[in-house]
């Protein structure tokens, strides 16, 4: 009974793909693609549709406020309402601005964050394209929203639109380096680029009590963290949203767009936030595994979707409670921390596996861990002045 | 016969070493970890001496080797290699105890030195050195330490370089222990090429076993005599004695360390490390390298006996005892005594350190006055002082029954006695007896008693770092004596491997009584000599020696030292600068002149080439050269410093190719 | 119907070409390194396309040549972009035609 | 593999990178660059070769074309000056195309179909650079290294 539950998306499609029984293979083929395209649209729109209404009740929650309330039971059709509302508005296009890149850039950037998705096993048998490099893919993917960003500041031809660009760029350069760092230790470990593969050997219980999911891991832990903060500068989410800092520079690189374009990198954002995620539980946090034996009756899908409300949750949660950091601290954090940090990771995992993976691997790579942080925090203590700050313009 | 002992007999010299290493990197603010590490390395090498001491002591003619390649070249195996056996361990622990001594003393004699790490280093370094010169079982490996023992002799006698006194007693020092390492080296070299092998012992292959003696024959002699050469040197012998009374510049602790107990040892050492080369010959015990000696000992021994006697500094009366009492050893070795020499060695390195202290701590008392002459009555302001270096001065002086010394010394005198060749060794040596309680009478006189005169008045006690090794090295040289009574002679039964019975009967001799009559007259002689020393006697006045007042031209003989140095300088260092300016002079007017000979025939032909190459060749060259600049202007045509045209070129090159292989194919 | 080796050297050649116009032709520096990365991406095509065609596929020769050669074009494009910007800091200008400082 | 999606691909690859070579904008030239690196990707997918492929779009989209853009950015006022088109260059190019094209087309050889291949996966490749080919990996990592540092060394500005 669970099982058939577990395979119910499965076995629906494989009926669908029945009913063309006797058509050519690539017919098969397309329709496939094409049912996997609409399923993940349909759900990760719907999830951006409740996401964005249930941040506003949650940042409203901790700001002692009700939010919105009015549209639907408990201001549920917010979303729809704020759909109306972008689609019916305006589209302003700047004069001056480079007419074709301003146009494509939303739609880049929204088409990089969802072909990010199609490769994470959203449950047993449920990756919607099995690539043998899904990881590299998902990262070649996502280096690609860079050039869109870019794009939509140039295009603005507005200066607030190209500082938030250059700003968006340079922050998610900074980062992209700890973000594919920290996903290493686990490619190391598993040996594999196939999520698919990555999420099979986290299966399992160590004394069939803590499932053997990579986080719980010294340097799965560490590596989590690092993880984490780099896609929350990746998604340019608070405290790294400054690229879009509405006190400084408007809105950045959306600042010249208005209606169905600016819902899209609203999108965009929101769907990279969801790629990010799904690729942290992926890697870190055991990916449709349960975290107990006895739980093992839920269906996969509902165990990742879980793991995955619990990290949009963190992240609204982080963005309710954090201020938004300097540029100049941030790239520091970036280069003197997080990359020597993601190396260690790196380091302590390969200790790891050389000890044994067991006890003896586990006490190692956490001294090889400590040690670093240790020496790494004293060496960047922040009571101690950091140097003026130094703004390098090409003239 | 192996034993661990020997496989790590190397930690013995390496402590101190590492402990100077170590030091050298500190910087010199760090006075209190320099002295705590040096002392440190010195005690480990104590401790581990006394452990190695402790294994020699199970068997008789203990004797273990621990042989290691150090290099090949060719076929040939450089070889070195560490023995450990009586005389080397009996050398160990008194290396060991007087250095740490000493070490101890000079925390407090150095407090006030600015560089005072340095100092320290330097000690280590020497002790290291001496303990590794003490262990070797090469000769070459003695040859190194034996060289890096001079090299820290030569640092700490100019350790205050600022004074130009001391840089040219190190200078010195250095230069005329050189003179007779150069006859060592020879020997060392020697020795090789006739036995091949520089190993003293090596399972019966070494140089001073058997087989290895067979093969040297009659050379045996003169490669004794060359490396008698380098002891004469360092343990400054007759010829080249002069450079020890300038070394006393150093700072006292030093003149205790390495100019009194250690290193001027270590030539006693050397020859009794290589006696099988010395006594190998014809007549068993009297050779003529051994005759040679003897001979040097004694005009040693006695010469700087009468020296001493009219010495004003302190330290200086000191260091030509210390030649005298070289001398003596040597007489010792050369005839036959290498035991008792090997005595006296142990238990004068114990009272000239506790002389050498001793004085160091009169100088500091009196706030670096260095003239007997200006002291006078600190027997009441610095008493432990006193009674130390008393305990000293009747040790060296040979006072029998009590103090090692008087053991020693008649250990020597009995030995000489029955030298075959001739009794005049033995009677020289008798009046150096004499003339050795009278200079220390005359010093402790001046030093210690009458009135407190110019600096002394203000004399004071030493501090406890100071009085503490005195003490020790006076219990020493009382003690010791313990092990050398011929009623019980242990230490020589430990030395020449015999089985040693007890039997008070031996403690009465007659030479008992020669030497106490002879000591005591000493003794006597100068109390009534210097009774009133320091101060104006009839139309004598204070300032003025009894024995200059009483002989003024042969005190000044004395004083200056018999005029050898002058004599050196008048003639060897005189015939050096003869024969430097003339090879200056030849280098200026001869080779020059026939350089610039040839330079200006060159020159000439340079002349001529160029006239030839100005009118003939160059004309022609001119006309090429415009030709060539032509011909480069058409071309740089091409060089547009545009690469699009360059890429461009390389596509139509590649192009061309591309035609070139279709035709071809 | 498959595609032929023969087909896949000429989008390379067509490629280089492409490669070689833009960086024999555009005034602007940046068009010079673009048409070199261009001509490298063509030559990875025919290295992959020769190890696709070619009867051995292990170890994978074609592959490693053009992932190397991507390192490397890389490498080049950072330093010549940093040379691009070098020069425009020092001249004033990109445009290749300006820069002749060498001409003879 | 499939002639239509070849010829799809080989059309989107030639045009877009015509288009880098020929537009008058420099950024929308730059950006062609960057799109005609994806038709290659696309290519070398069809080929089999997945992970270059892959590592053509990171490299090329994710790092290169950024670097342009940027570049276009930082030398800015130089780019809206109007550039002559240097036509010396395109009969080169036709010639070189040309030539190259003939001697494809002559040698008879190289018309063949591609053989049946096992997939080639991740681990065959990490297999090979981490064996046969660890010394030039090694070799490229250091030339990498030397690149940035050499790219920052020449884009510091210099102290006055």
């Amino acid at each position: 009974m669970s099982k058939s539950i577990d395979q119910i998306f499965v076995n629906a499609k494989q009926w669908l793909l029945t009913c063309l029984g006797g058509s050519p293979t690539w017919v098969i083929q397309v329709v496939s693609s094409l049912v996997n395209i609409f399923a993940l649209l349909a759900v990760f729109l719907t999830l951006f549709a409740l996401i964005s209404v249930l941040e506003r009740k949650i940042l409203a929650r901790i700001q002692n406020r009700y939010g919105p309330n009015r549209v639907g039971p408990f201001g549920l059709f917010q979303p729809i309402a704020d759909g109306i509302k972008m689609l019916i508005k305006e589209d302003i296009v700047p004069a001056r601005a480079d007419k074709i890149v301003h146009f494509l850039a939303p739609i880049l950037i929204a088409a990089a964050a969802i072909l990010a998705l199609g490769v994470i096993p959203y449950g047993r048998k449920m990756t919607p394209f099995t690539i043998d490099g899904g990881i590299l893919f998902f990262f070649a993917v996502g280096s690609t929203t860079e050039l869109a960003v870019f794009m939509a500041g140039w295009g603005s031809n507005n200066k607030f639109s190209m500082l938030g660009a250059m700003r968006a760029i340079a922050q998610m350069i900074s980062y992209e380096l700890p973000l594919i760092l920290t996903a290493l230790p686990v490619v190391m470990v598993v040996s594999s680029l196939t999520p698919d593969r990555i999420v099979a050997a986290q299966a399992g219980y160590t004394f069939g009590l803590v499932p053997r999911w990579f986080v719980f891991t010294p340097w799965g832990a560490a590596a989590f963290i690092l993880f984490f903060i780099s896609g929350l500068v990746e998604s340019n989410r608070t405290p790294f949203d400054v690229p879009e800092g509405e006190s400084e520079i408007v809105a950045g690189h959306m600042t010249e767009y208005s209606g169905f374009k600016y819902a899209t990198f609203f999108m965009a954002e929101y769907i990279g936030m969801f790629a990010i995620s799904g690729l942290g539980v992926t890697l870190f946090l055991g990916g449709w595994h349960a975290p107990a034996r006895a739980l093992e009756f839920v269906p996969s899908y509902v165990w990742f979707f879980a793991k995955l409300s619990t990290l949009l949750f963190v992240y609204i949660w982080v963005r309710g409670t954090l201020p938004r950091t300097r540029v100049d601290q941030m790239m520091n954090f970036a280069w003197k921390f997080m990359l020597p940090m993601a190396f260690t990771c790196i380091l302590a995992a390969a200790v790891w596996h050389y000890a044994g993976r067991g006890l003896r691997g586990w006490l190692w790579s956490l001294l090889v861990i400590a040690i670093v942080y240790t020496a790494l925090s004293t060496l960047l203590d922040t009571r101690r002045k950091f140097a003026p700050r130094v703004y390098r313009f090409a003239e | 016969m192996n034993s661990w002992i020997v496989t790590y007999l190397w930690f013995v010299p390496a402590a101190p070493f590492v402990a100077s290493l170590i030091i050298l990197t500190l910087s010199n603010a760090r006075r209190r970890s320099a002295a705590a590490l040096a002392i440190a390395g010195q005690i480990a090498a104590l401790a581990m001496s006394i452990l190695a001491f402790g294994q020699t002591l199970q068997t008789p003619g203990f004797r273990v080797v621990q042989n290691f390649t150090w290099f090949t070249f060719g076929e040939q195996a450089l070889r070195l290699g560490f023995v450990f056996d009586p005389l080397g361990a009996a050398m160990l622990l008194m290396v060991a105890l007087a250095g740490l001594c000493i070490f101890v003393f000079s925390v407090g004699y150095m407090a006030e030195d600015k560089n005072f790490t340095r100092f320290f280093a330097y000690l280590s370094f020497f002790s290291g050195a001496m303990l590794g010169l003490v262990i070797a079982n090469s000769l070459l490996l003695l040859f190194i330490f034996w060289e890096l023992v001079g090299l820290a002799s030569y640092l700490l006698i100019g350790f205050w370089i600022e004074r130009p006194r001391a840089a040219e007693a190190a200078k010195k020092a250095f230069i005329t222990t050189r003179i007779g390492d150069m006859g060592f080296f020879l020997g060392i070299l020697w020795l090789y090429g006739r036995s091949g092998t520089l190993l003293f012992y090596d399972r019966g292959n070494g140089c001073l076993e058997s087989a290895g003696l067979a093969m040297l024959g009659a050379s045996a002699t003169f490669i004794a005599l060359l490396i008698f050469c380098g002891a004469v040197g360092k343990s400054g012998q007759f010829p080249l004695h002069v450079w020890l009374p300038d070394a006393m510049e150093g700072p006292t602790p030093v003149s205790a360390l390495i100019h009194a107990a250690t290193m001027v040892a270590a030539g006693v050492f050397l020859v009794a490390r290589v006696y099988p080369l010395f006594s190998l010959g014809p007549i068993n015990g009297v050779t003529p390298s051994l005759t040679v000696v003897v001979w040097i000992g004694v005009t040693t021994a006695l010469m700087a006996a009468l020296i001493a006697i009219a010495q004003a500094d302190i330290k200086r009366v000191l260091a030509y005892s210390t030649v005298s009492q070289l001398g003596l050893m040597m007489v010792s070795l050369g005839v036959g005594g290498v035991a008792a020499g090997i005595m006296h060695l142990l238990a004068h390195g114990f009272f000239k350190a506790l002389l050498f202290l001793g004085a160091g701590s009169v100088i500091h008392g009196c706030h670096g006055e260095q003239d007997i002459r200006k002291m006078g009555g600190l027997r009441r302001l610095m008493p432990v002082t006193f009674f130390t270096y008393a305990v000293g001065m009747m040790a060296l002086s040979g006072v029998p029954f009590f103090f090692s010394g008087g053991w020693t010394k008649e250990e020597i005198l009995h030995a000489t006695a029955s030298w075959a060749p001739s009794h005049a060794p033995y009677y020289l040596i008798l009046a150096g007896v004499v003339l050795t309680a009278l200079y220390m009478t005359r010093q402790v006189i001046y030093v210690f008693f009458g009135n407190p005169r110019a600096t002394a008045e203000h004399a004071h006690e030493s501090p406890r770092a100071m009085t503490m090794p005195l003490i020790v090295l006076a219990l020493c040289a009382i003690f010791f004596s313990v092990v050398l009574t011929p009623a019980w002679p242990w230490l020589h039964g430990y030395l020449t491997g015999e089985p040693v019975h007890f039997e008070i009967a031996r403690l009465i001799q007659p030479m008992l009584f020669v030497s106490l009559v002879l000591v005591g007259g000493g003794v006597a002689a100068g109390i009534w000599i210097y009774r009133k020393a320091g101060a104006p006697e009839r139309d004598r006045p204070a300032e003025i020696d009894p024995l200059e007042y009483a002989q003024p031209a042969l005190f000044r003989f004395l004083a200056n030292g018999m005029w050898i140095d002058e004599l050196y300088d008048r003639t060897v260092i005189a015939f050096s600068w003869a024969s430097a300016r003339l090879s200056d002079w030849m280098d200026r007017y001869f080779w020059d002149g026939l350089v610039r000979g040839f330079g200006a025939i060159a020159q000439l032909f340079g002349i001529f080439t160029t006239s030839v190459g100005e009118r003939g060749i160059n004309a022609g060259v001119d006309e090429t050269t415009v030709g060539t600049r032509g011909l480069g202007r058409l071309i740089s045509a091409a060089h547009s410093g545009q690469i699009q045209t360059y890429l461009g070129a390389v596509a139509i090159g590649m192009l061309a190719l591309l035609l070139l292989y279709a035709w071809l194919a | 119907m498959t595609p032929t080796l023969q087909a896949f050297l000429i989008v390379s050649t067509a490629l280089f070409s492409i490669g070689l116009l833009a960086a024999l032709s555009r005034r602007h520096a940046i068009f010079i390194l673009i048409g070199i990365e261009m001509m490298l991406a063509a030559a990875n095509l025919n290295f992959i396309a020769f190890w696709r065609f070619g009867p051995h596929h292990q170890p994978p020769i074609g592959v490693m040549i053009a992932l190397f050669s991507i390192a490397i074009a890389a490498a080049e494009a950072a330093v010549g972009l940093a040379m691009v910007i070098a020069v425009y800091r020092h001249y004033r200008t990109t445009n290749v035609d300006q820069l002749d400082q060498l001409r003879g | 593999m499939n002639s239509g999606a070849f010829i799809l691909i080989a059309i989107f690859t030639l045009a877009a990178a015509l288009a880098a070579a020929t537009l008058r904008k420099l950024m929308h030239a730059a950006l062609s660059f960057a799109l005609a690196f994806v038709g290659l990707a696309s290519s070398f997918f069809l080929l089999g070769a997945e992970f270059v492929g892959l590592a053509l779009v990171f490299v090329y989209i994710g790092a290169v074309a950024v670097l342009i853009v940027f570049t276009i950015l930082l030398t800015r006022r130089d780019v809206e000056k109007d550039r002559g088109f240097n036509w010396g260059g395109v009969p080169i190019a036709v010639a070189v195309f040309g030539g190259l094209t003939w001697s494809i087309l002559k040698t008879q050889s190289i018309a063949i179909v591609a053989p049946r291949m096992p997939a080639l996966t991740v681990k065959q490749i990490g297999a090979a650079l981490m064996t046969s080919y660890v010394w030039p990996l090694q070799c490229v990592g250091l030339l990498l290294t030397a690149a940035l540092i050499g790219a920052l060394i020449l884009v510091i500005e210099e102290k006055r």
